[in-house]
């Protein structure tokens, strides 16, 4: 049986004893507070003993894949082990019991911590000045944008565009027109690299950023990179690094190094924070010395006695992207991770990383073609498309059979470049053996009647799910069935 | 090797079969002017015992609420975190899972999720709540681009001034670059003034947004005030504190159009600012303009009850540079805790938690009073939170209350210099008389002192 | 699949990063310690990462049934909600980085919740001196037994027997042999209660001590308790009180008032502690003020100035039952339920474990006939003979089938007074639907086909293992297929 | 009401159902004359916010390793606890079952014991382990008394001065009322001497208990010691630090019958002496006869590979006043963190912590010789304990060491009135080369100021 909702297992009456008396004087509330402020009665939360709520989370949780319990090679996504030390740490009341308003002097050693993981992630960047503050991956793009248009505002130019690869996130695009540019995109080309000739057509002087990620999307480094930084620079324009795919190139190549203006992280990703269903992320940013002044404000600074200091004093900064200093919590993880590598570690991360992508792309690329590259980078991209046209099995229905082997699917239809792609990153932590059993299940797949392809997955608390019907007439809350009498 | 498996027996065997030599080739796609010929410049490497060791030490450097009593507030409070939160939010399976893109793998996720937003419309009275955004202060700004496009107006933003002055502050960096004028009501007052909102609000105002209580602890004339945007056509967004809707009456009451909220006093630690719980939740009407992801209820190919992702097409992995928002990541962690925070107190337990701290905070703004030196700033009604005016400098006066213990209070005067003779405290229900007492005898003494 | 051994995971050189290199200077090992006391070469313990290590540990857990995740009414072991709140203290570095050999200055928090807990369990025993060291109930059961045996060599009488109803636990006779006494069988009458006359008959000057476990193991008061006591008194001889049940009457009746003399608490079990699988316990003793001389040192004594010391000096201790201080753990764990429930909590405890008990009692007993007793305390004891006979389906198929329904087993065969005994204690955690749950649940089995029920569970990750084999051919350990060549 | 889920509601309809007006009545089975007709008198009941400042401030004012710096040993470490033994043993499934009697629903349990079993066996060399007993201490009175059934001699039981003390009063504990005599072998100089033994074991002898190393820290002549005990006809029980098993001698190599252990260093924490860990291991001849439970592999009726409790019929359950022991609970819960803890190290972790704690040892005996007034007392080769002999009071010395930041050894006067002049220091892995540096210049000033 599924599990009950919160909702349909509340009892009224039912609690548990969390707060004690008031031990200041009684007075009466409304003496306090006027009634017109004062709700008539309580919201109308769920009513539960701590053991309902205890057995109810607990059992949820176990109908959720994840990184601790399965093998979750899904692209893009860097699912790789977050280690329990870094969690041990976290936990810590120096770090949760922090107020953001306290005053510097008794922030001493977070601000050492934060302050140190500025400096390593600009020199993982080869760039010079590092904000900590956007809250995620997406958010440091717009960010960075942001950074770019004030920038240029700041030049007195208007530049109006930011160019995008056809492979991009959707993030790019969004961030893009969120910060006021209009997004164009590039073409890739037969190699699944950037479109030169596009590119060029298209850079004229409106453009003030072309976003590129590289690795890209596809899993190949794009060597074009200094060609089209060069260009770019040539004309005014900056190039940003989506670091989304930085997993690839710890220690091996710097963005900064490849001609890249700016960039953002997604420390969650490259440096093993829990993704928690969602999030929470990071996006920290990293700029060359000329963009440092617009980055937002406060930076960590170190003062001449050693001592640290929130920077505030930009005055060209771009402002706010989010309340007080960051997602520290998600910082701290990042940092923890970083110190446990070093810099031979961080540069084996990449090692291991594009290792396990190739060995598994070599086991598996017979049965599964890669459209692009014979070699990849942290992850590659298989295409279904033949035996969606043969047998009428999609890359959904492979990424949904998978599960029955308790193996997370990969990330289908993703990038948009590979018809049926299955965007497979397997990441540094995963064993040989699992990637071996990966790809022995992948190639038993591949044989399997369709009938059965199409039905899976058939070992999972439920079966395929009306995504339709969950758009067309959407559910987005629990209602009772009838109003109490 | 840290969280690495492969051994130098597989990585020879896997070489092979790649049909490489050396674990540099892998990276032979990258042209050599490029790479990186040295080692990073970062510190070595630290094992377990060394880091936990080291980082630990510098943690305990740090002087937060576990060594002072803490009065501050400011968006950021020392709410009481029941034991169960900590632990079952911990639960591997619900830890290290991503987005749950395949439904029939993410069950867990998605029922907890859809039951975080079913809670979110209980707690605010709205019809429908995201899976969450960031944190409090951008999800104003989510809820004024959101506005935008619901009520196609693209000429003005209004925002009162006794909203959060960094919520503020990102409202106005992300519009920046856009069309609407953003305009800031003035509330030197401490709350806004109906007729000021009058001459602020436009034909072309898209959206006014409110803080309740606002950033001064303050009770807003919401009512009034949400009649009179209505009355300009423009949509009211209502910043909440959902502690206090223990106590205070549901957005829906009073009309707002889109809520928002800082999550964080719901279960999830102060972690100096950071991550934290952007809630957001509106009227049904405007779902499908509703930045974030959504989880919505269905039925799978055998009729069972499940829950999946759904509306995506509203999001920038489908829409692109269309998309509502360039929201991703969401903090479904956040959202979590808050949910299991939620089921644990239950309605009595938050509305015990509001009122306690609410009588607290009253009982401390009036012991405060009688501080030679001190008043209390604003008149009209508050919550858990209070302005106090100190006839001596905030900042000199709170360093010393700091060395006696306390984190008194928020120097107002860092956001604006207005209120430099103004001080922020929050009282929440972990405060106890005697650390009232305490705090205000530690004022009393640095007034005298400074 | 079944998860692989950590063995066969295992992989030649797989190791994570815990320990850094000496600091101390580099002196050939051979020079400390002599070669004839080294080993050859390191143990052959399994090699694996740190992700091996959680993946396997976090699939292995999701395997059993707990509180956490399911109702668990097996009967005696009063499988109550164990709460975080109290684990979360228990994680605090003031108790787990304490030292047993710490100075007593160091320790004066500790010592203060110790106290106060030997004073709480002597207060609820109504008894006069409490021992909190023994690691367990059986070992409470002897450290008690040891106790009676020193009174009566220090009174200078050789008393051989300890009496012991055939209803007891087995621990009872297994202690009182261990203690070098002869174990007494006393039969249970007609009521499930203890013979009087059978036990007047074997009460001699030979018995030391009678054991009495009250509420007795088929959940029912046993009245005569009084006059058993009285006659124990005239003897010479003490009443032991086994504390296993507890749970039924905290605040409503005391043993001590009873007219026992000695007694064991299993705070595991009544004040909540997790019980992890099997283990650990504690198993503290409480005795009247005339035992007291012979209890296990050291007790917690406080000084006149309010501060706390270990009192060793007890120069009739029996000594000790295990090495420092105590399960200080698992004590800690039942102080902070105690505090959270106070006086008129600890009295709901047992209201409300015995009004589950006899709801589960009134809504099965029809079909689940209960041989003793109208009513119950904490448990009940049905007895499935009537199936038995006319169906084929035992008392164990049963329990196996309600694991289907994803409901832990009962305890079965126990009693051994009762034949085909399902022994079902619920605890005051469980609300009433879960109660009303499980009766459905066991109503709907009661007419179920036998053959299904021989066949159950089915939907368990392993069906209905072969013990006989396990027993007869024992392999106790993994040893590998083949030895590495 | 904490953690009971009958609401008012509940309560009278369940009363009703059983024919009763009261929760009183549920108790008129219990005559009226016993019933307690006051409250209890303890403490008032506390909620979850009071009982985490209270207890957590109590808690707060012990000064244990967290605090001060940590040599004290005596068969209590302060090892390194790698994070993923708390973490993964908290798991609410691990945490939370019983005893694994169902073994459908309990395969988690059954294999993490079956994994710990065969992980004793490695680390011992021995055949065949059990599934844990109380603790290091009460494990060696176990052995003692299956070595009793097994040798079928009830005449003696001997046991080397050098075996933690507290370990020899429960054995001496236990036999007060069976039959064995109890003859202890004096050890004046830190180790069990050849001729002394053989004086005391004589054909009626059942055991000879040593420890290895010893609770001096001193390393036994341990081939010699057993090749007598055995020449005698009687058992060699060896109980040893699992620690050392890194470094030292498997004791299959020279030839223990029985192995017992405290597990504690192995990923379990000081917790103010418990819960621990007793391992037990032994000879494959002697399984029936060992106490606790015991798990074994089978198969199911689809002979699947499995895992049940075997073996029964040695325990108290089943046989009652003929059972081997009267054990019954064990301590699942530390041989999980135990098995998590060897799964994680490795051969080469324990190696490492092994090694580590001999060299830090050996450098902190050789820099505390060096300190006027203080010697090394014991001339054999050690582990990661050793005693220093004082010229002055070592209880006054270890007060001022104590005051200087150190938790800095055990005075053995405590035990023994003859070693009231000696303290045992323990070096863990956990120590620093400046911790040890900053113990030694602690102790001379020490020696200087008493």
């Amino acid at each position: 049986d599924p599990p009950s909702l919160l909702f349909e297992t509340s009892r009224p009456g039912r609690a548990t004893a969390f707060l004690p008396a008031s031990d200041v004087p009684d007075t009466p509330l409304e003496s306090l507070i006027p009634t017109s402020h004062l709700a008539e009665s309580a919201p109308t939360l769920p009513e539960l003993s701590e053991l309902d709520v205890v057995r109810h989370y607990t059992n949820l949780s176990t109908l959720n894949m994840s990184i601790d319990s399965n093998f979750y090679p899904l692209g893009s996504c860097t699912m790789k082990y977050n280690p329990k030390r870094n969690e041990r740490l976290a936990a810590l009341p120096g770090l949760f019991a922090q107020h953001p308003y306290q005053s510097e002097d008794t922030l001493q050693g977070l601000l050492a911590i934060l302050f140190d993981l500025q400096q390593i992630l600009a020199e993982v960047a080869g760039l010079d000045t590092v904000s900590l503050q956007p809250a995620a991956g997406a958010q440091g793009e717009l960010a960075a944008l942001l950074v770019a248009a004030a920038y240029f505002r700041d030049r007195g130019e208007a530049r109006s565009k930011v160019l995008i690869p056809d492979s991009a996130h959707g993030t790019n695009p969004a961030s893009a027109n969120l910060a006021g540019f209009e997004a164009v995109t590039i073409k890739s080309d037969g190699r699944g690299l950037v479109d030169l000739a596009d590119f060029q057509a298209k850079l004229d002087d409106q453009a003030a950023v072309f976003m590129m990620t590289n690795p890209n999307t596809v899993g190949l480094f794009d060597p074009q990179v200094g060609e089209i930084a060069k260009l770019l620079h040539d004309r005014g324009a900056l190039l940003y690094l989506d670091g989304a795919n930085m997993n690839a190139i710890l220690g091996a190549v710097r963005p900064g190094d490849m001609g890249a203006d700016l960039m953002h992280y997604n420390p969650h990703k490259t440096f093993s924070g829990p993704h928690g269903g969602g999030g929470p992320g990071a996006g920290p940013i990293a700029v060359r010395s000329d963009l440092a002044p617009y980055l937002p404000a406060p930076l960590v600074a170190r003062n001449d006695d050693g001592t640290y200091r929130l920077d505030y004093d930009r005055p060209k900064s771009i402002g706010r992207v989010r309340a007080f200093f960051g997602n520290t919590g998600v910082l701290f993880r990042a940092y923890c991770y970083i110190r446990s590598q070093g810099p031979e570690g961080l540069k084996r991360v990449s090692q291991h990383a594009v290792l396990n992508a190739n060995y598994l792309m070599s086991l598996v690329r017979d049965l599964y073609p890669v459209p692009f590259g014979d070699r990849c980078m942290h992850e590659f991209v298989s295409s279904a498309r033949g035996m969606a046209r043969d047998r009428g099995v999609r890359a959904m229905d492979i990424g949904k059979r998978l599960i029955d082997s308790n193996i997370h699917a990969p990330t289908v239809y993703f990038p948009l470049i590979v018809s049926e792609a299955l965007m497979i990153e397997p990441t540094e932590t995963e064993s040989r053996e699992t990637l071996e059993n990966f790809a022995k299940t992948l190639r038993d797949i591949a044989t399997e009647d369709p009938t059965l392809l199409h039905d899976a997955p058939v070992t999972t608390p439920i079966c395929r799910p009306d995504e339709v019907k969950a758009a067309k007439s959407p559910i987005l809350r629990w209602t009772p069935a009838r109003e109490p009498a | 090797m840290a969280f690495i498996a492969n051994t130098p027996d597989d990585v020879r065997v896997m070489l092979a079969a790649i049909g490489l030599d050396s674990l540099d080739q892998l990276f032979d796609m990258i042209p050599p002017e490029y790479r990186l010929q040295r080692p990073l410049e970062i510190p070595e490497a630290l094992c377990e015992l060394e880091l936990t060791t080291r980082l630990g030490s510098l943690l305990d450097q740090n002087e937060g609420a576990d060594k002072r009593v803490c009065f501050l507030g400011g968006g950021s409070y020392d709410h009481f975190i029941p034991a169960v939160v900590d632990n079952l939010s911990a639960r591997g399976e619900f830890y290290t899972a991503y987005t749950p893109y395949q439904p029939e793998a993410s069950q867990g996720t998605l029922q907890a999720t859809f039951e975080y937003q079913t809670l979110v419309t209980q707690l605010t009275g709205m019809d429908v709540s995201n899976a969450s955004l960031y944190d409090g202060g951008s999800a104003v700004t989510e809820a004024v681009l959101m506005a935008l496009t619901v009520s196609q107006r693209h000429g003005r933003v209004v925002i009162a001034g006794s909203v959060h002055p960094e919520y503020r502050q990102i409202l106005a960096t992300y519009l920046a670059n856009l069309d609407p004028e953003l305009v800031t009501v003035p509330t030197p007052g401490g709350r806004l003034q109906v007729e000021d909102l009058d001459q602020a609000v436009n034909e072309q105002t898209a959206a006014v947004v409110i803080q309740y209580p606002n950033f001064f602890g303050q009770l807003e004339e919401i009512e009034a005030i949400v009649e009179r945007v209505h009355a300009k056509g423009a949509l009211a967004i209502v910043s909440v504190d959902p502690i206090s809707l223990g106590l205070l009456r549901r957005p829906d009451t009073y009309g707002a159009d889109i809520v928002v909220a800082e999550g964080q006093g719901l279960g999830n630690p102060m972690a100096y600012g950071g991550p934290y719980l952007g809630m957001m939740a509106c009227r049904e009407a405007y779902v499908r303009k509703m930045p974030g992801r959504i989880v919505g209820q269905t039925t799978d190919r055998n009729g069972k009850r499940c829950w999946v992702l759904t509306l995506q097409t509203r999001e920038q992995h489908i829409r692109r540079e269309k998309a509502t928002s360039n929201i991703c990541t969401n903090q479904g962690l956040l959202a979590l805790r808050s949910s299991i925070y939620l089921a644990a107190v239950g309605p009595s337990g938050l509305r015990k938690a509001a009122e306690l701290s609410t009588r607290k905070a009253h009982y401390a703004a009036e012991q405060l009073a009688q501080v030679a030196g001190l008043s209390v700033a604003f008149d009209g009604p508050f919550f858990k939170e209070f302005v106090i005016r100190s006839e001596k400098d905030p900042v000199r006066i709170l360093e010393h209350v700091g060395r006696l213990g306390y984190h008194g209070g928020i120097a107002l005067g860092r956001w604006d210099s207005h209120l430099k003779d103004k001080i922020l405290i929050a009282v929440t229900e972990k405060r106890t008389k005697a650390e009232i007492d305490g705090l205000v005898s530690a004022y009393a003494k640095a007034i005298e002192a400074v």
